[in-house]
């Protein structure tokens, strides 16, 4: 049985990825924030689950729809909802947003509006970790799409030949943008790929969030004792469109439902309470922490200033 | 010349550029079945700009094809399907993604006809789409036309208006040879006058954009828009700037700008993408080597800065040419 | 059994190409050819028992290894030694050289000189078949080395998605350039890569040319009646280095010694003289017959002009 | 300025220009144990070029990597270590190759500072090989300098001598930028001086190879020998070339450039990649712009073809400069 204070972490990890989103949501739909957003809404138990069994030499990299992952490792909304508003203070200062959103501390090396662009870069921060003996191990986070790149497959052999401390994560939500993976793959098994070319893979409910933690905790221990690389699958579904403005309209109503009966801050809910005998009161002050939090950070980012003309001209000189 | 034409009728049928793509699309498809299509969300969906709207219920999967996330593979199909008697128009969603497929453009396509002694070419269209718009940030937003410039064995082709969308998009289409065709994010609504009926422009003709006496102004895709609002309102200031659009970038239409210039004896051009390397250097080296002696000061650049493009809207827009950067670029050939 | 004609023709297609590399590289080594040159020598039965299984109608693409696939497609051999030579009367007029050697009338679309480069390109030729209801199939020569360029599972997947009349040969004959396949793969059996992505796929001995024919008939009669793609990997050897100038000191003696004791000539005519009884003197008519060949071919291509500069030039005004 | 000093002592220590990079990997590698190199049979094979020759030895595995051929990745691999904390020196084998990296190059690479907003940079520097030699073809001969010198965030070295070559790269590998280091395959057997003691040429600085009067020949790389013959044939004719390499393209040293240019009122650019678009038609743009007054004539480039390379030892020397070729374009500045 996981301890009680790790449940409540990855329950309170998964409502502020949820809360980040919805409000970020309204922000956009208010103008405040521009550009691509896409939401992680519906597949938050990956992000959680995985980064709960990392440790802070832990690198990771990103993908397109990053808060998730970002925010798994400890990043502060503040600076967050900064980025996303184009702000000074943001982790980019303004200069990335939503797309390339990277946080050092957090080991978080960026997430990418490259599908598949982070891969490499992962087995990169693999090889540094094993070469320069640091002790962090990669953890790349990436999707059903980019397995079809051929980065994926690159990438992961590269790790396999060199024995790295990889674990790379699919996340399989099953669409890409408006494509089901039924059309883009025959095999829709994503980590059987893995196994093709030598490398220890396996699937996991992406929607339960004690399963992606335990089954991370060994994958993570197995790349610390060099057992690695390891592939792993997991399969979930967006709670909508691809982004933010895409209503979505293609993905079947059942599945939908399906899905969402399955919400994994559901599933965890119903764990925590009923398996792990936590109470209802305790959720709910997790749950009015981190809403306090997200409206500190919505006014830490609008009271932020923006980069200045001058500081941008100084910046980019040595391009 | 068909922008003069067009330029008479713009009171006729208006529709968006976007729309004019499409019924370029349509038209070629419907003359030629060996015509068909290949990217990502194209079929159903009918492409992230709508492009492509409508186009697999009139002509099915097998002309219409939705495509995974493989961009250098289904590039490569198109080249491969070219080669063996088809005439592919193979979508990338945005011109930052052609990085992914470098190798099948530059190492394949371009140098097929030539690598087989000019024995069989490679008549595939690679339409995509560059640009800075809305806070799409450093990978979204590109104008890497110089890199296809410089190739040989490629045609480029950037249309600022739906009339020339419609006819330069057909143009490819049957042309013979590898052509890049970069439409720009922040033209698709834009309307304007295109006829109903099929039409084609050749690649390798420009046209002007607005005629004028005193400064030649070279720009294209989505700098065209911007340049004529400028000349507009540098001719409430006494300035009548020429603006020439040379719709390809390759071929080019060397004649019509050397004429301008020849004409008007000062030149600026205006390029969206970074300054350095630009296409707009080269038009600047040829127009001071085949026409140094008409020269009355140095041909002005207009370009965007050598950053990536920031994802803060402030930042972006100071990135690129705006009006009053391209006013005073017109001035500073007066100047010296 | 197989038919003796067929038989016969696959040894005549090996021992054409035996002699073709043998003479060529003496023309190399003499400086009448230059340029890149990497000699096909020891893995003549891959070529030769794919393409006997092939229709008129049929595409193949090649690699930069290419001479015995232009071959065993039937090319002439006045025109391939005129383009090694760079002359007018080769099949690209000069400009190809060894890896862009092409011949439309074989259907072969071209060596290559980037690894991995012919791979979707090939996926295209196939695309074309179906979508065009062309008669033929489209197959792919690649390698071991291009195996691990990302490229390969792109176009593979592509293929099985659509259901490409597509047969995809990997020639692992276990090297890249010096680097053993044991580097450069966690898992050496390369066929296991489709297995992964839903392609039926399987391993043959690459030395065997009635294996390897065997194999393909059936590979290309389920590609024509719709079930490709297929992967077949033909396990081989180099008979020296990598190209013509080096000496493959890396290739451990005993190995190639066994490999060498497997040549699939020699392989062949045993098959040839003992199971299917054909008279050595059967043999060497053919084998004089082809050195006649390849001694017309020399001379055909030591007297052909090359392009001039007029012709150059406007064949070029295009670009 | 190192050049002078190199040419002073000429007839010091002499050794080939890759063994002039090996001598920078291998004293950089000695300085900084994050340096470690990777590419396609660079550790017991030594390099297709042997540049790489005994360092496995001296270093190890670990320090030393071969690869799969999987460029896109591996070349992403450097990346992500550059970003944790070591200095990658990655090999692609031919330019030609660097279409497969592109993405990884100009949308990861050259972007991550930007991006991040300052916060982190790559310094990885890439080592490649270009240009035309010995009948390689149209996909092992090309130059493609164009295309990394518009991408903001690359840096870009073409060392033409063994001197700068060692002083550039161990410049290269100390940048805190990505560095795109092009290398020429007929380069690597030329001799020249080069100090046996540790030096470093910061990037930024060109170099005048040959002083002179009369004109100003800029030209880098391969480029660079071949125009100091034509200087001397000229000189024989009673023309006086001053030869400006500018040794790295980014940063490009515009101030020697200029300050030459003023002096001769005359400029050639020499250049073996084809014509349009290329880095000269930028340099050339930059010169009018900059120095208009002073020009004499318009500036002349002399480059190579707008086609691919052909394999025929004939048609492909004609497709880039040869020394009567420069003699001619330097003839011409003089004519008009
Ligand atoms: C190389 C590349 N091709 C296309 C796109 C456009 N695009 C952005 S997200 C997306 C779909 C990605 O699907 P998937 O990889 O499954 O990730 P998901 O959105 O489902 O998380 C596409 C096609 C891109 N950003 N990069
Ligand atoms: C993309 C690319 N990378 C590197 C090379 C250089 N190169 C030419 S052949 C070769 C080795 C190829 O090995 P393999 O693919 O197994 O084919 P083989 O030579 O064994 O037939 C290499 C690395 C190339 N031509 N293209
Ligand atoms: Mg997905
Ligand atoms: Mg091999």
């Amino acid at each position: 049985m996981i301890d009680i204070k790790i449940l409540k972490n990855l329950y309170k990890t998964m409502y502020t990825i949820r809360t980040f989103e919805l409000q970020c949501i309204k922000l956009y739909r208010q103008g405040e924030i521009r550009g691509y957003f896409h939401p992680y809404l519906g597949e938050e138990a990956i992000a959680a689950g995985v980064c709960a069994a990392l440790g802070g030499d832990d690198y990771i990299t990103s993908t397109h729809r990053g808060h998730g992952h970002c925010i798994a490792r400890g990043a502060d909304l503040d600076r967050m909802t900064a980025e996303l508003l184009g702000k000074k203070t943001g982790y980019c200062r303004g200069l990335g947003g939503s797309m390339h959103i990277a946080d050092f501390t957090g080991g978080n090396l960026g997430a990418n509006g490259i599908v598949g662009g982070g891969i490499a870069m992962g087995v990169g921060a693999g090889l540094s970790c094993k070469t320069q003996d640091q002790k962090g191990i990669s953890v790349i986070f990436t999707s059903d799409g980019a397995s079809n790149n051929g980065i994926f497959m690159e990438s992961l052999n590269l790790a396999a030949i060199w024995k790295l401390p990889v674990l790379l994560v699919i996340e399989n939500n099953q669409y890409a943008v408006s494509t089901p993976i039924e059309d883009s793959t025959a095999e829709s098994d994503l980590y059987k790929r893995g196994i093709g070319i030598g490398v220890d893979s396996f699937q996991v409910d992406g929607n339960d969030v004690i399963a992606v933690y335990s089954k991370s905790l060994e994958a993570v221990k197995k790349c610390r004792n060099g057992q690695g690389p390891i592939l792993m699958e997991a399969k979930t579904y967006r709670h909508g469109g691809h982004h933010v403005n895409d209503p979505g309209l293609y993905m079947p109503k059942d599945r939908l439902e399906y899905y969402k009966s399955r919400d994994p801050l559901i599933l965890c809910r119903e764990y925590l309470t009923e398996t792990a005998q936590v109470k209802q009161d305790d959720l709910e002050r997790i749950q009015q922490e981190v809403e306090s939090e997200m409206d500190q950070a919505i006014e830490f980012a609008a009271k932020s200033p923006e980069l200045t003309l001058d500081e941008f001209k100084k910046m980019t000189e040595v391009y | 010349m068909p922008g003069q034409a067009a330029a008479v009728q713009t009171a006729a049928r208006e529709i968006f550029y976007r729309e004019a793509l499409n019924e370029a699309l349509r038209q070629e498809m419907r003359r030629d079945p060996s015509v068909f299509l290949m990217g990502e969300g194209i079929a159903g969906r009918g492409g992230s700009y709508k492009v492509t709207v409508g186009l697999l219920d009139e002509f099915g999967t097998k002309r219409v094809m939705d495509t995974p996330i493989a961009e250098a593979s289904f590039t490569g199909v198109g080249i491969g399907a070219a080669i063996t008697g088809m005439r592919p128009v193979v979508e990338i969603l945005f011109v930052d993604f052609t990085m992914l497929i470098m190798d099948q453009l530059v190492n394949q396509a371009a140098k097929y006809h030539f690598m087989s002694g000019g024995t069989r070419s490679v008549p595939m269209v690679l339409r995509t789409q560059g640009g800075v718009g809305n806070g799409l940030a450093a990978q979204h937003s590109q104008s890497l036309e110089a890199l296809f410039y410089h190739i040989p064995g490629l045609k480029l082709v950037m249309p600022s208006t739906p009339y020339d969308a419609k006819g330069l998009l057909a143009g490819a289409i049957r042309c013979d040879f590898p052509v890049v065709f970069i439409e720009h994010k922040m033209l698709y609504m834009n309307k304007g006058y295109v006829p109903d009926k099929e039409y084609v422009i050749e690649l390798g003709s420009g046209d002007i954009k607005r005629p004028g006496r005193d400064v030649t102004l070279i720009a294209w895709s989505n700098m065209i828009p911007r340049s004529l609002s400028a000349a507009q309102k540098l001719a409430g200031e006494g300035i009548d700037v020429e603006v020439v659009d040379p719709r390809t970038l390759v071929p080019l239409d060397k004649k019509l700008i050397l004429e301008s210039v020849r004409k008007t004896e000062r030149v600026v051009i205006v390029q969206e993408a970074p300054r350095r390397g630009g296409v707009a250097s080269d038009i600047a080296s040829i127009v001071q080597e085949e026409a140094f002696d008409y020269l009355d000061a140095p041909i002005q650049i207009c370009a965007g800065r050598n950053t990536p493009i920031p994802f803060n809207l402030n930042l972006e827009s100071i990135s690129i040419p705006q009006e009053e950067d391209i006013v005073q670029a017109v001035k500073n050939v007066f100047v010296s």
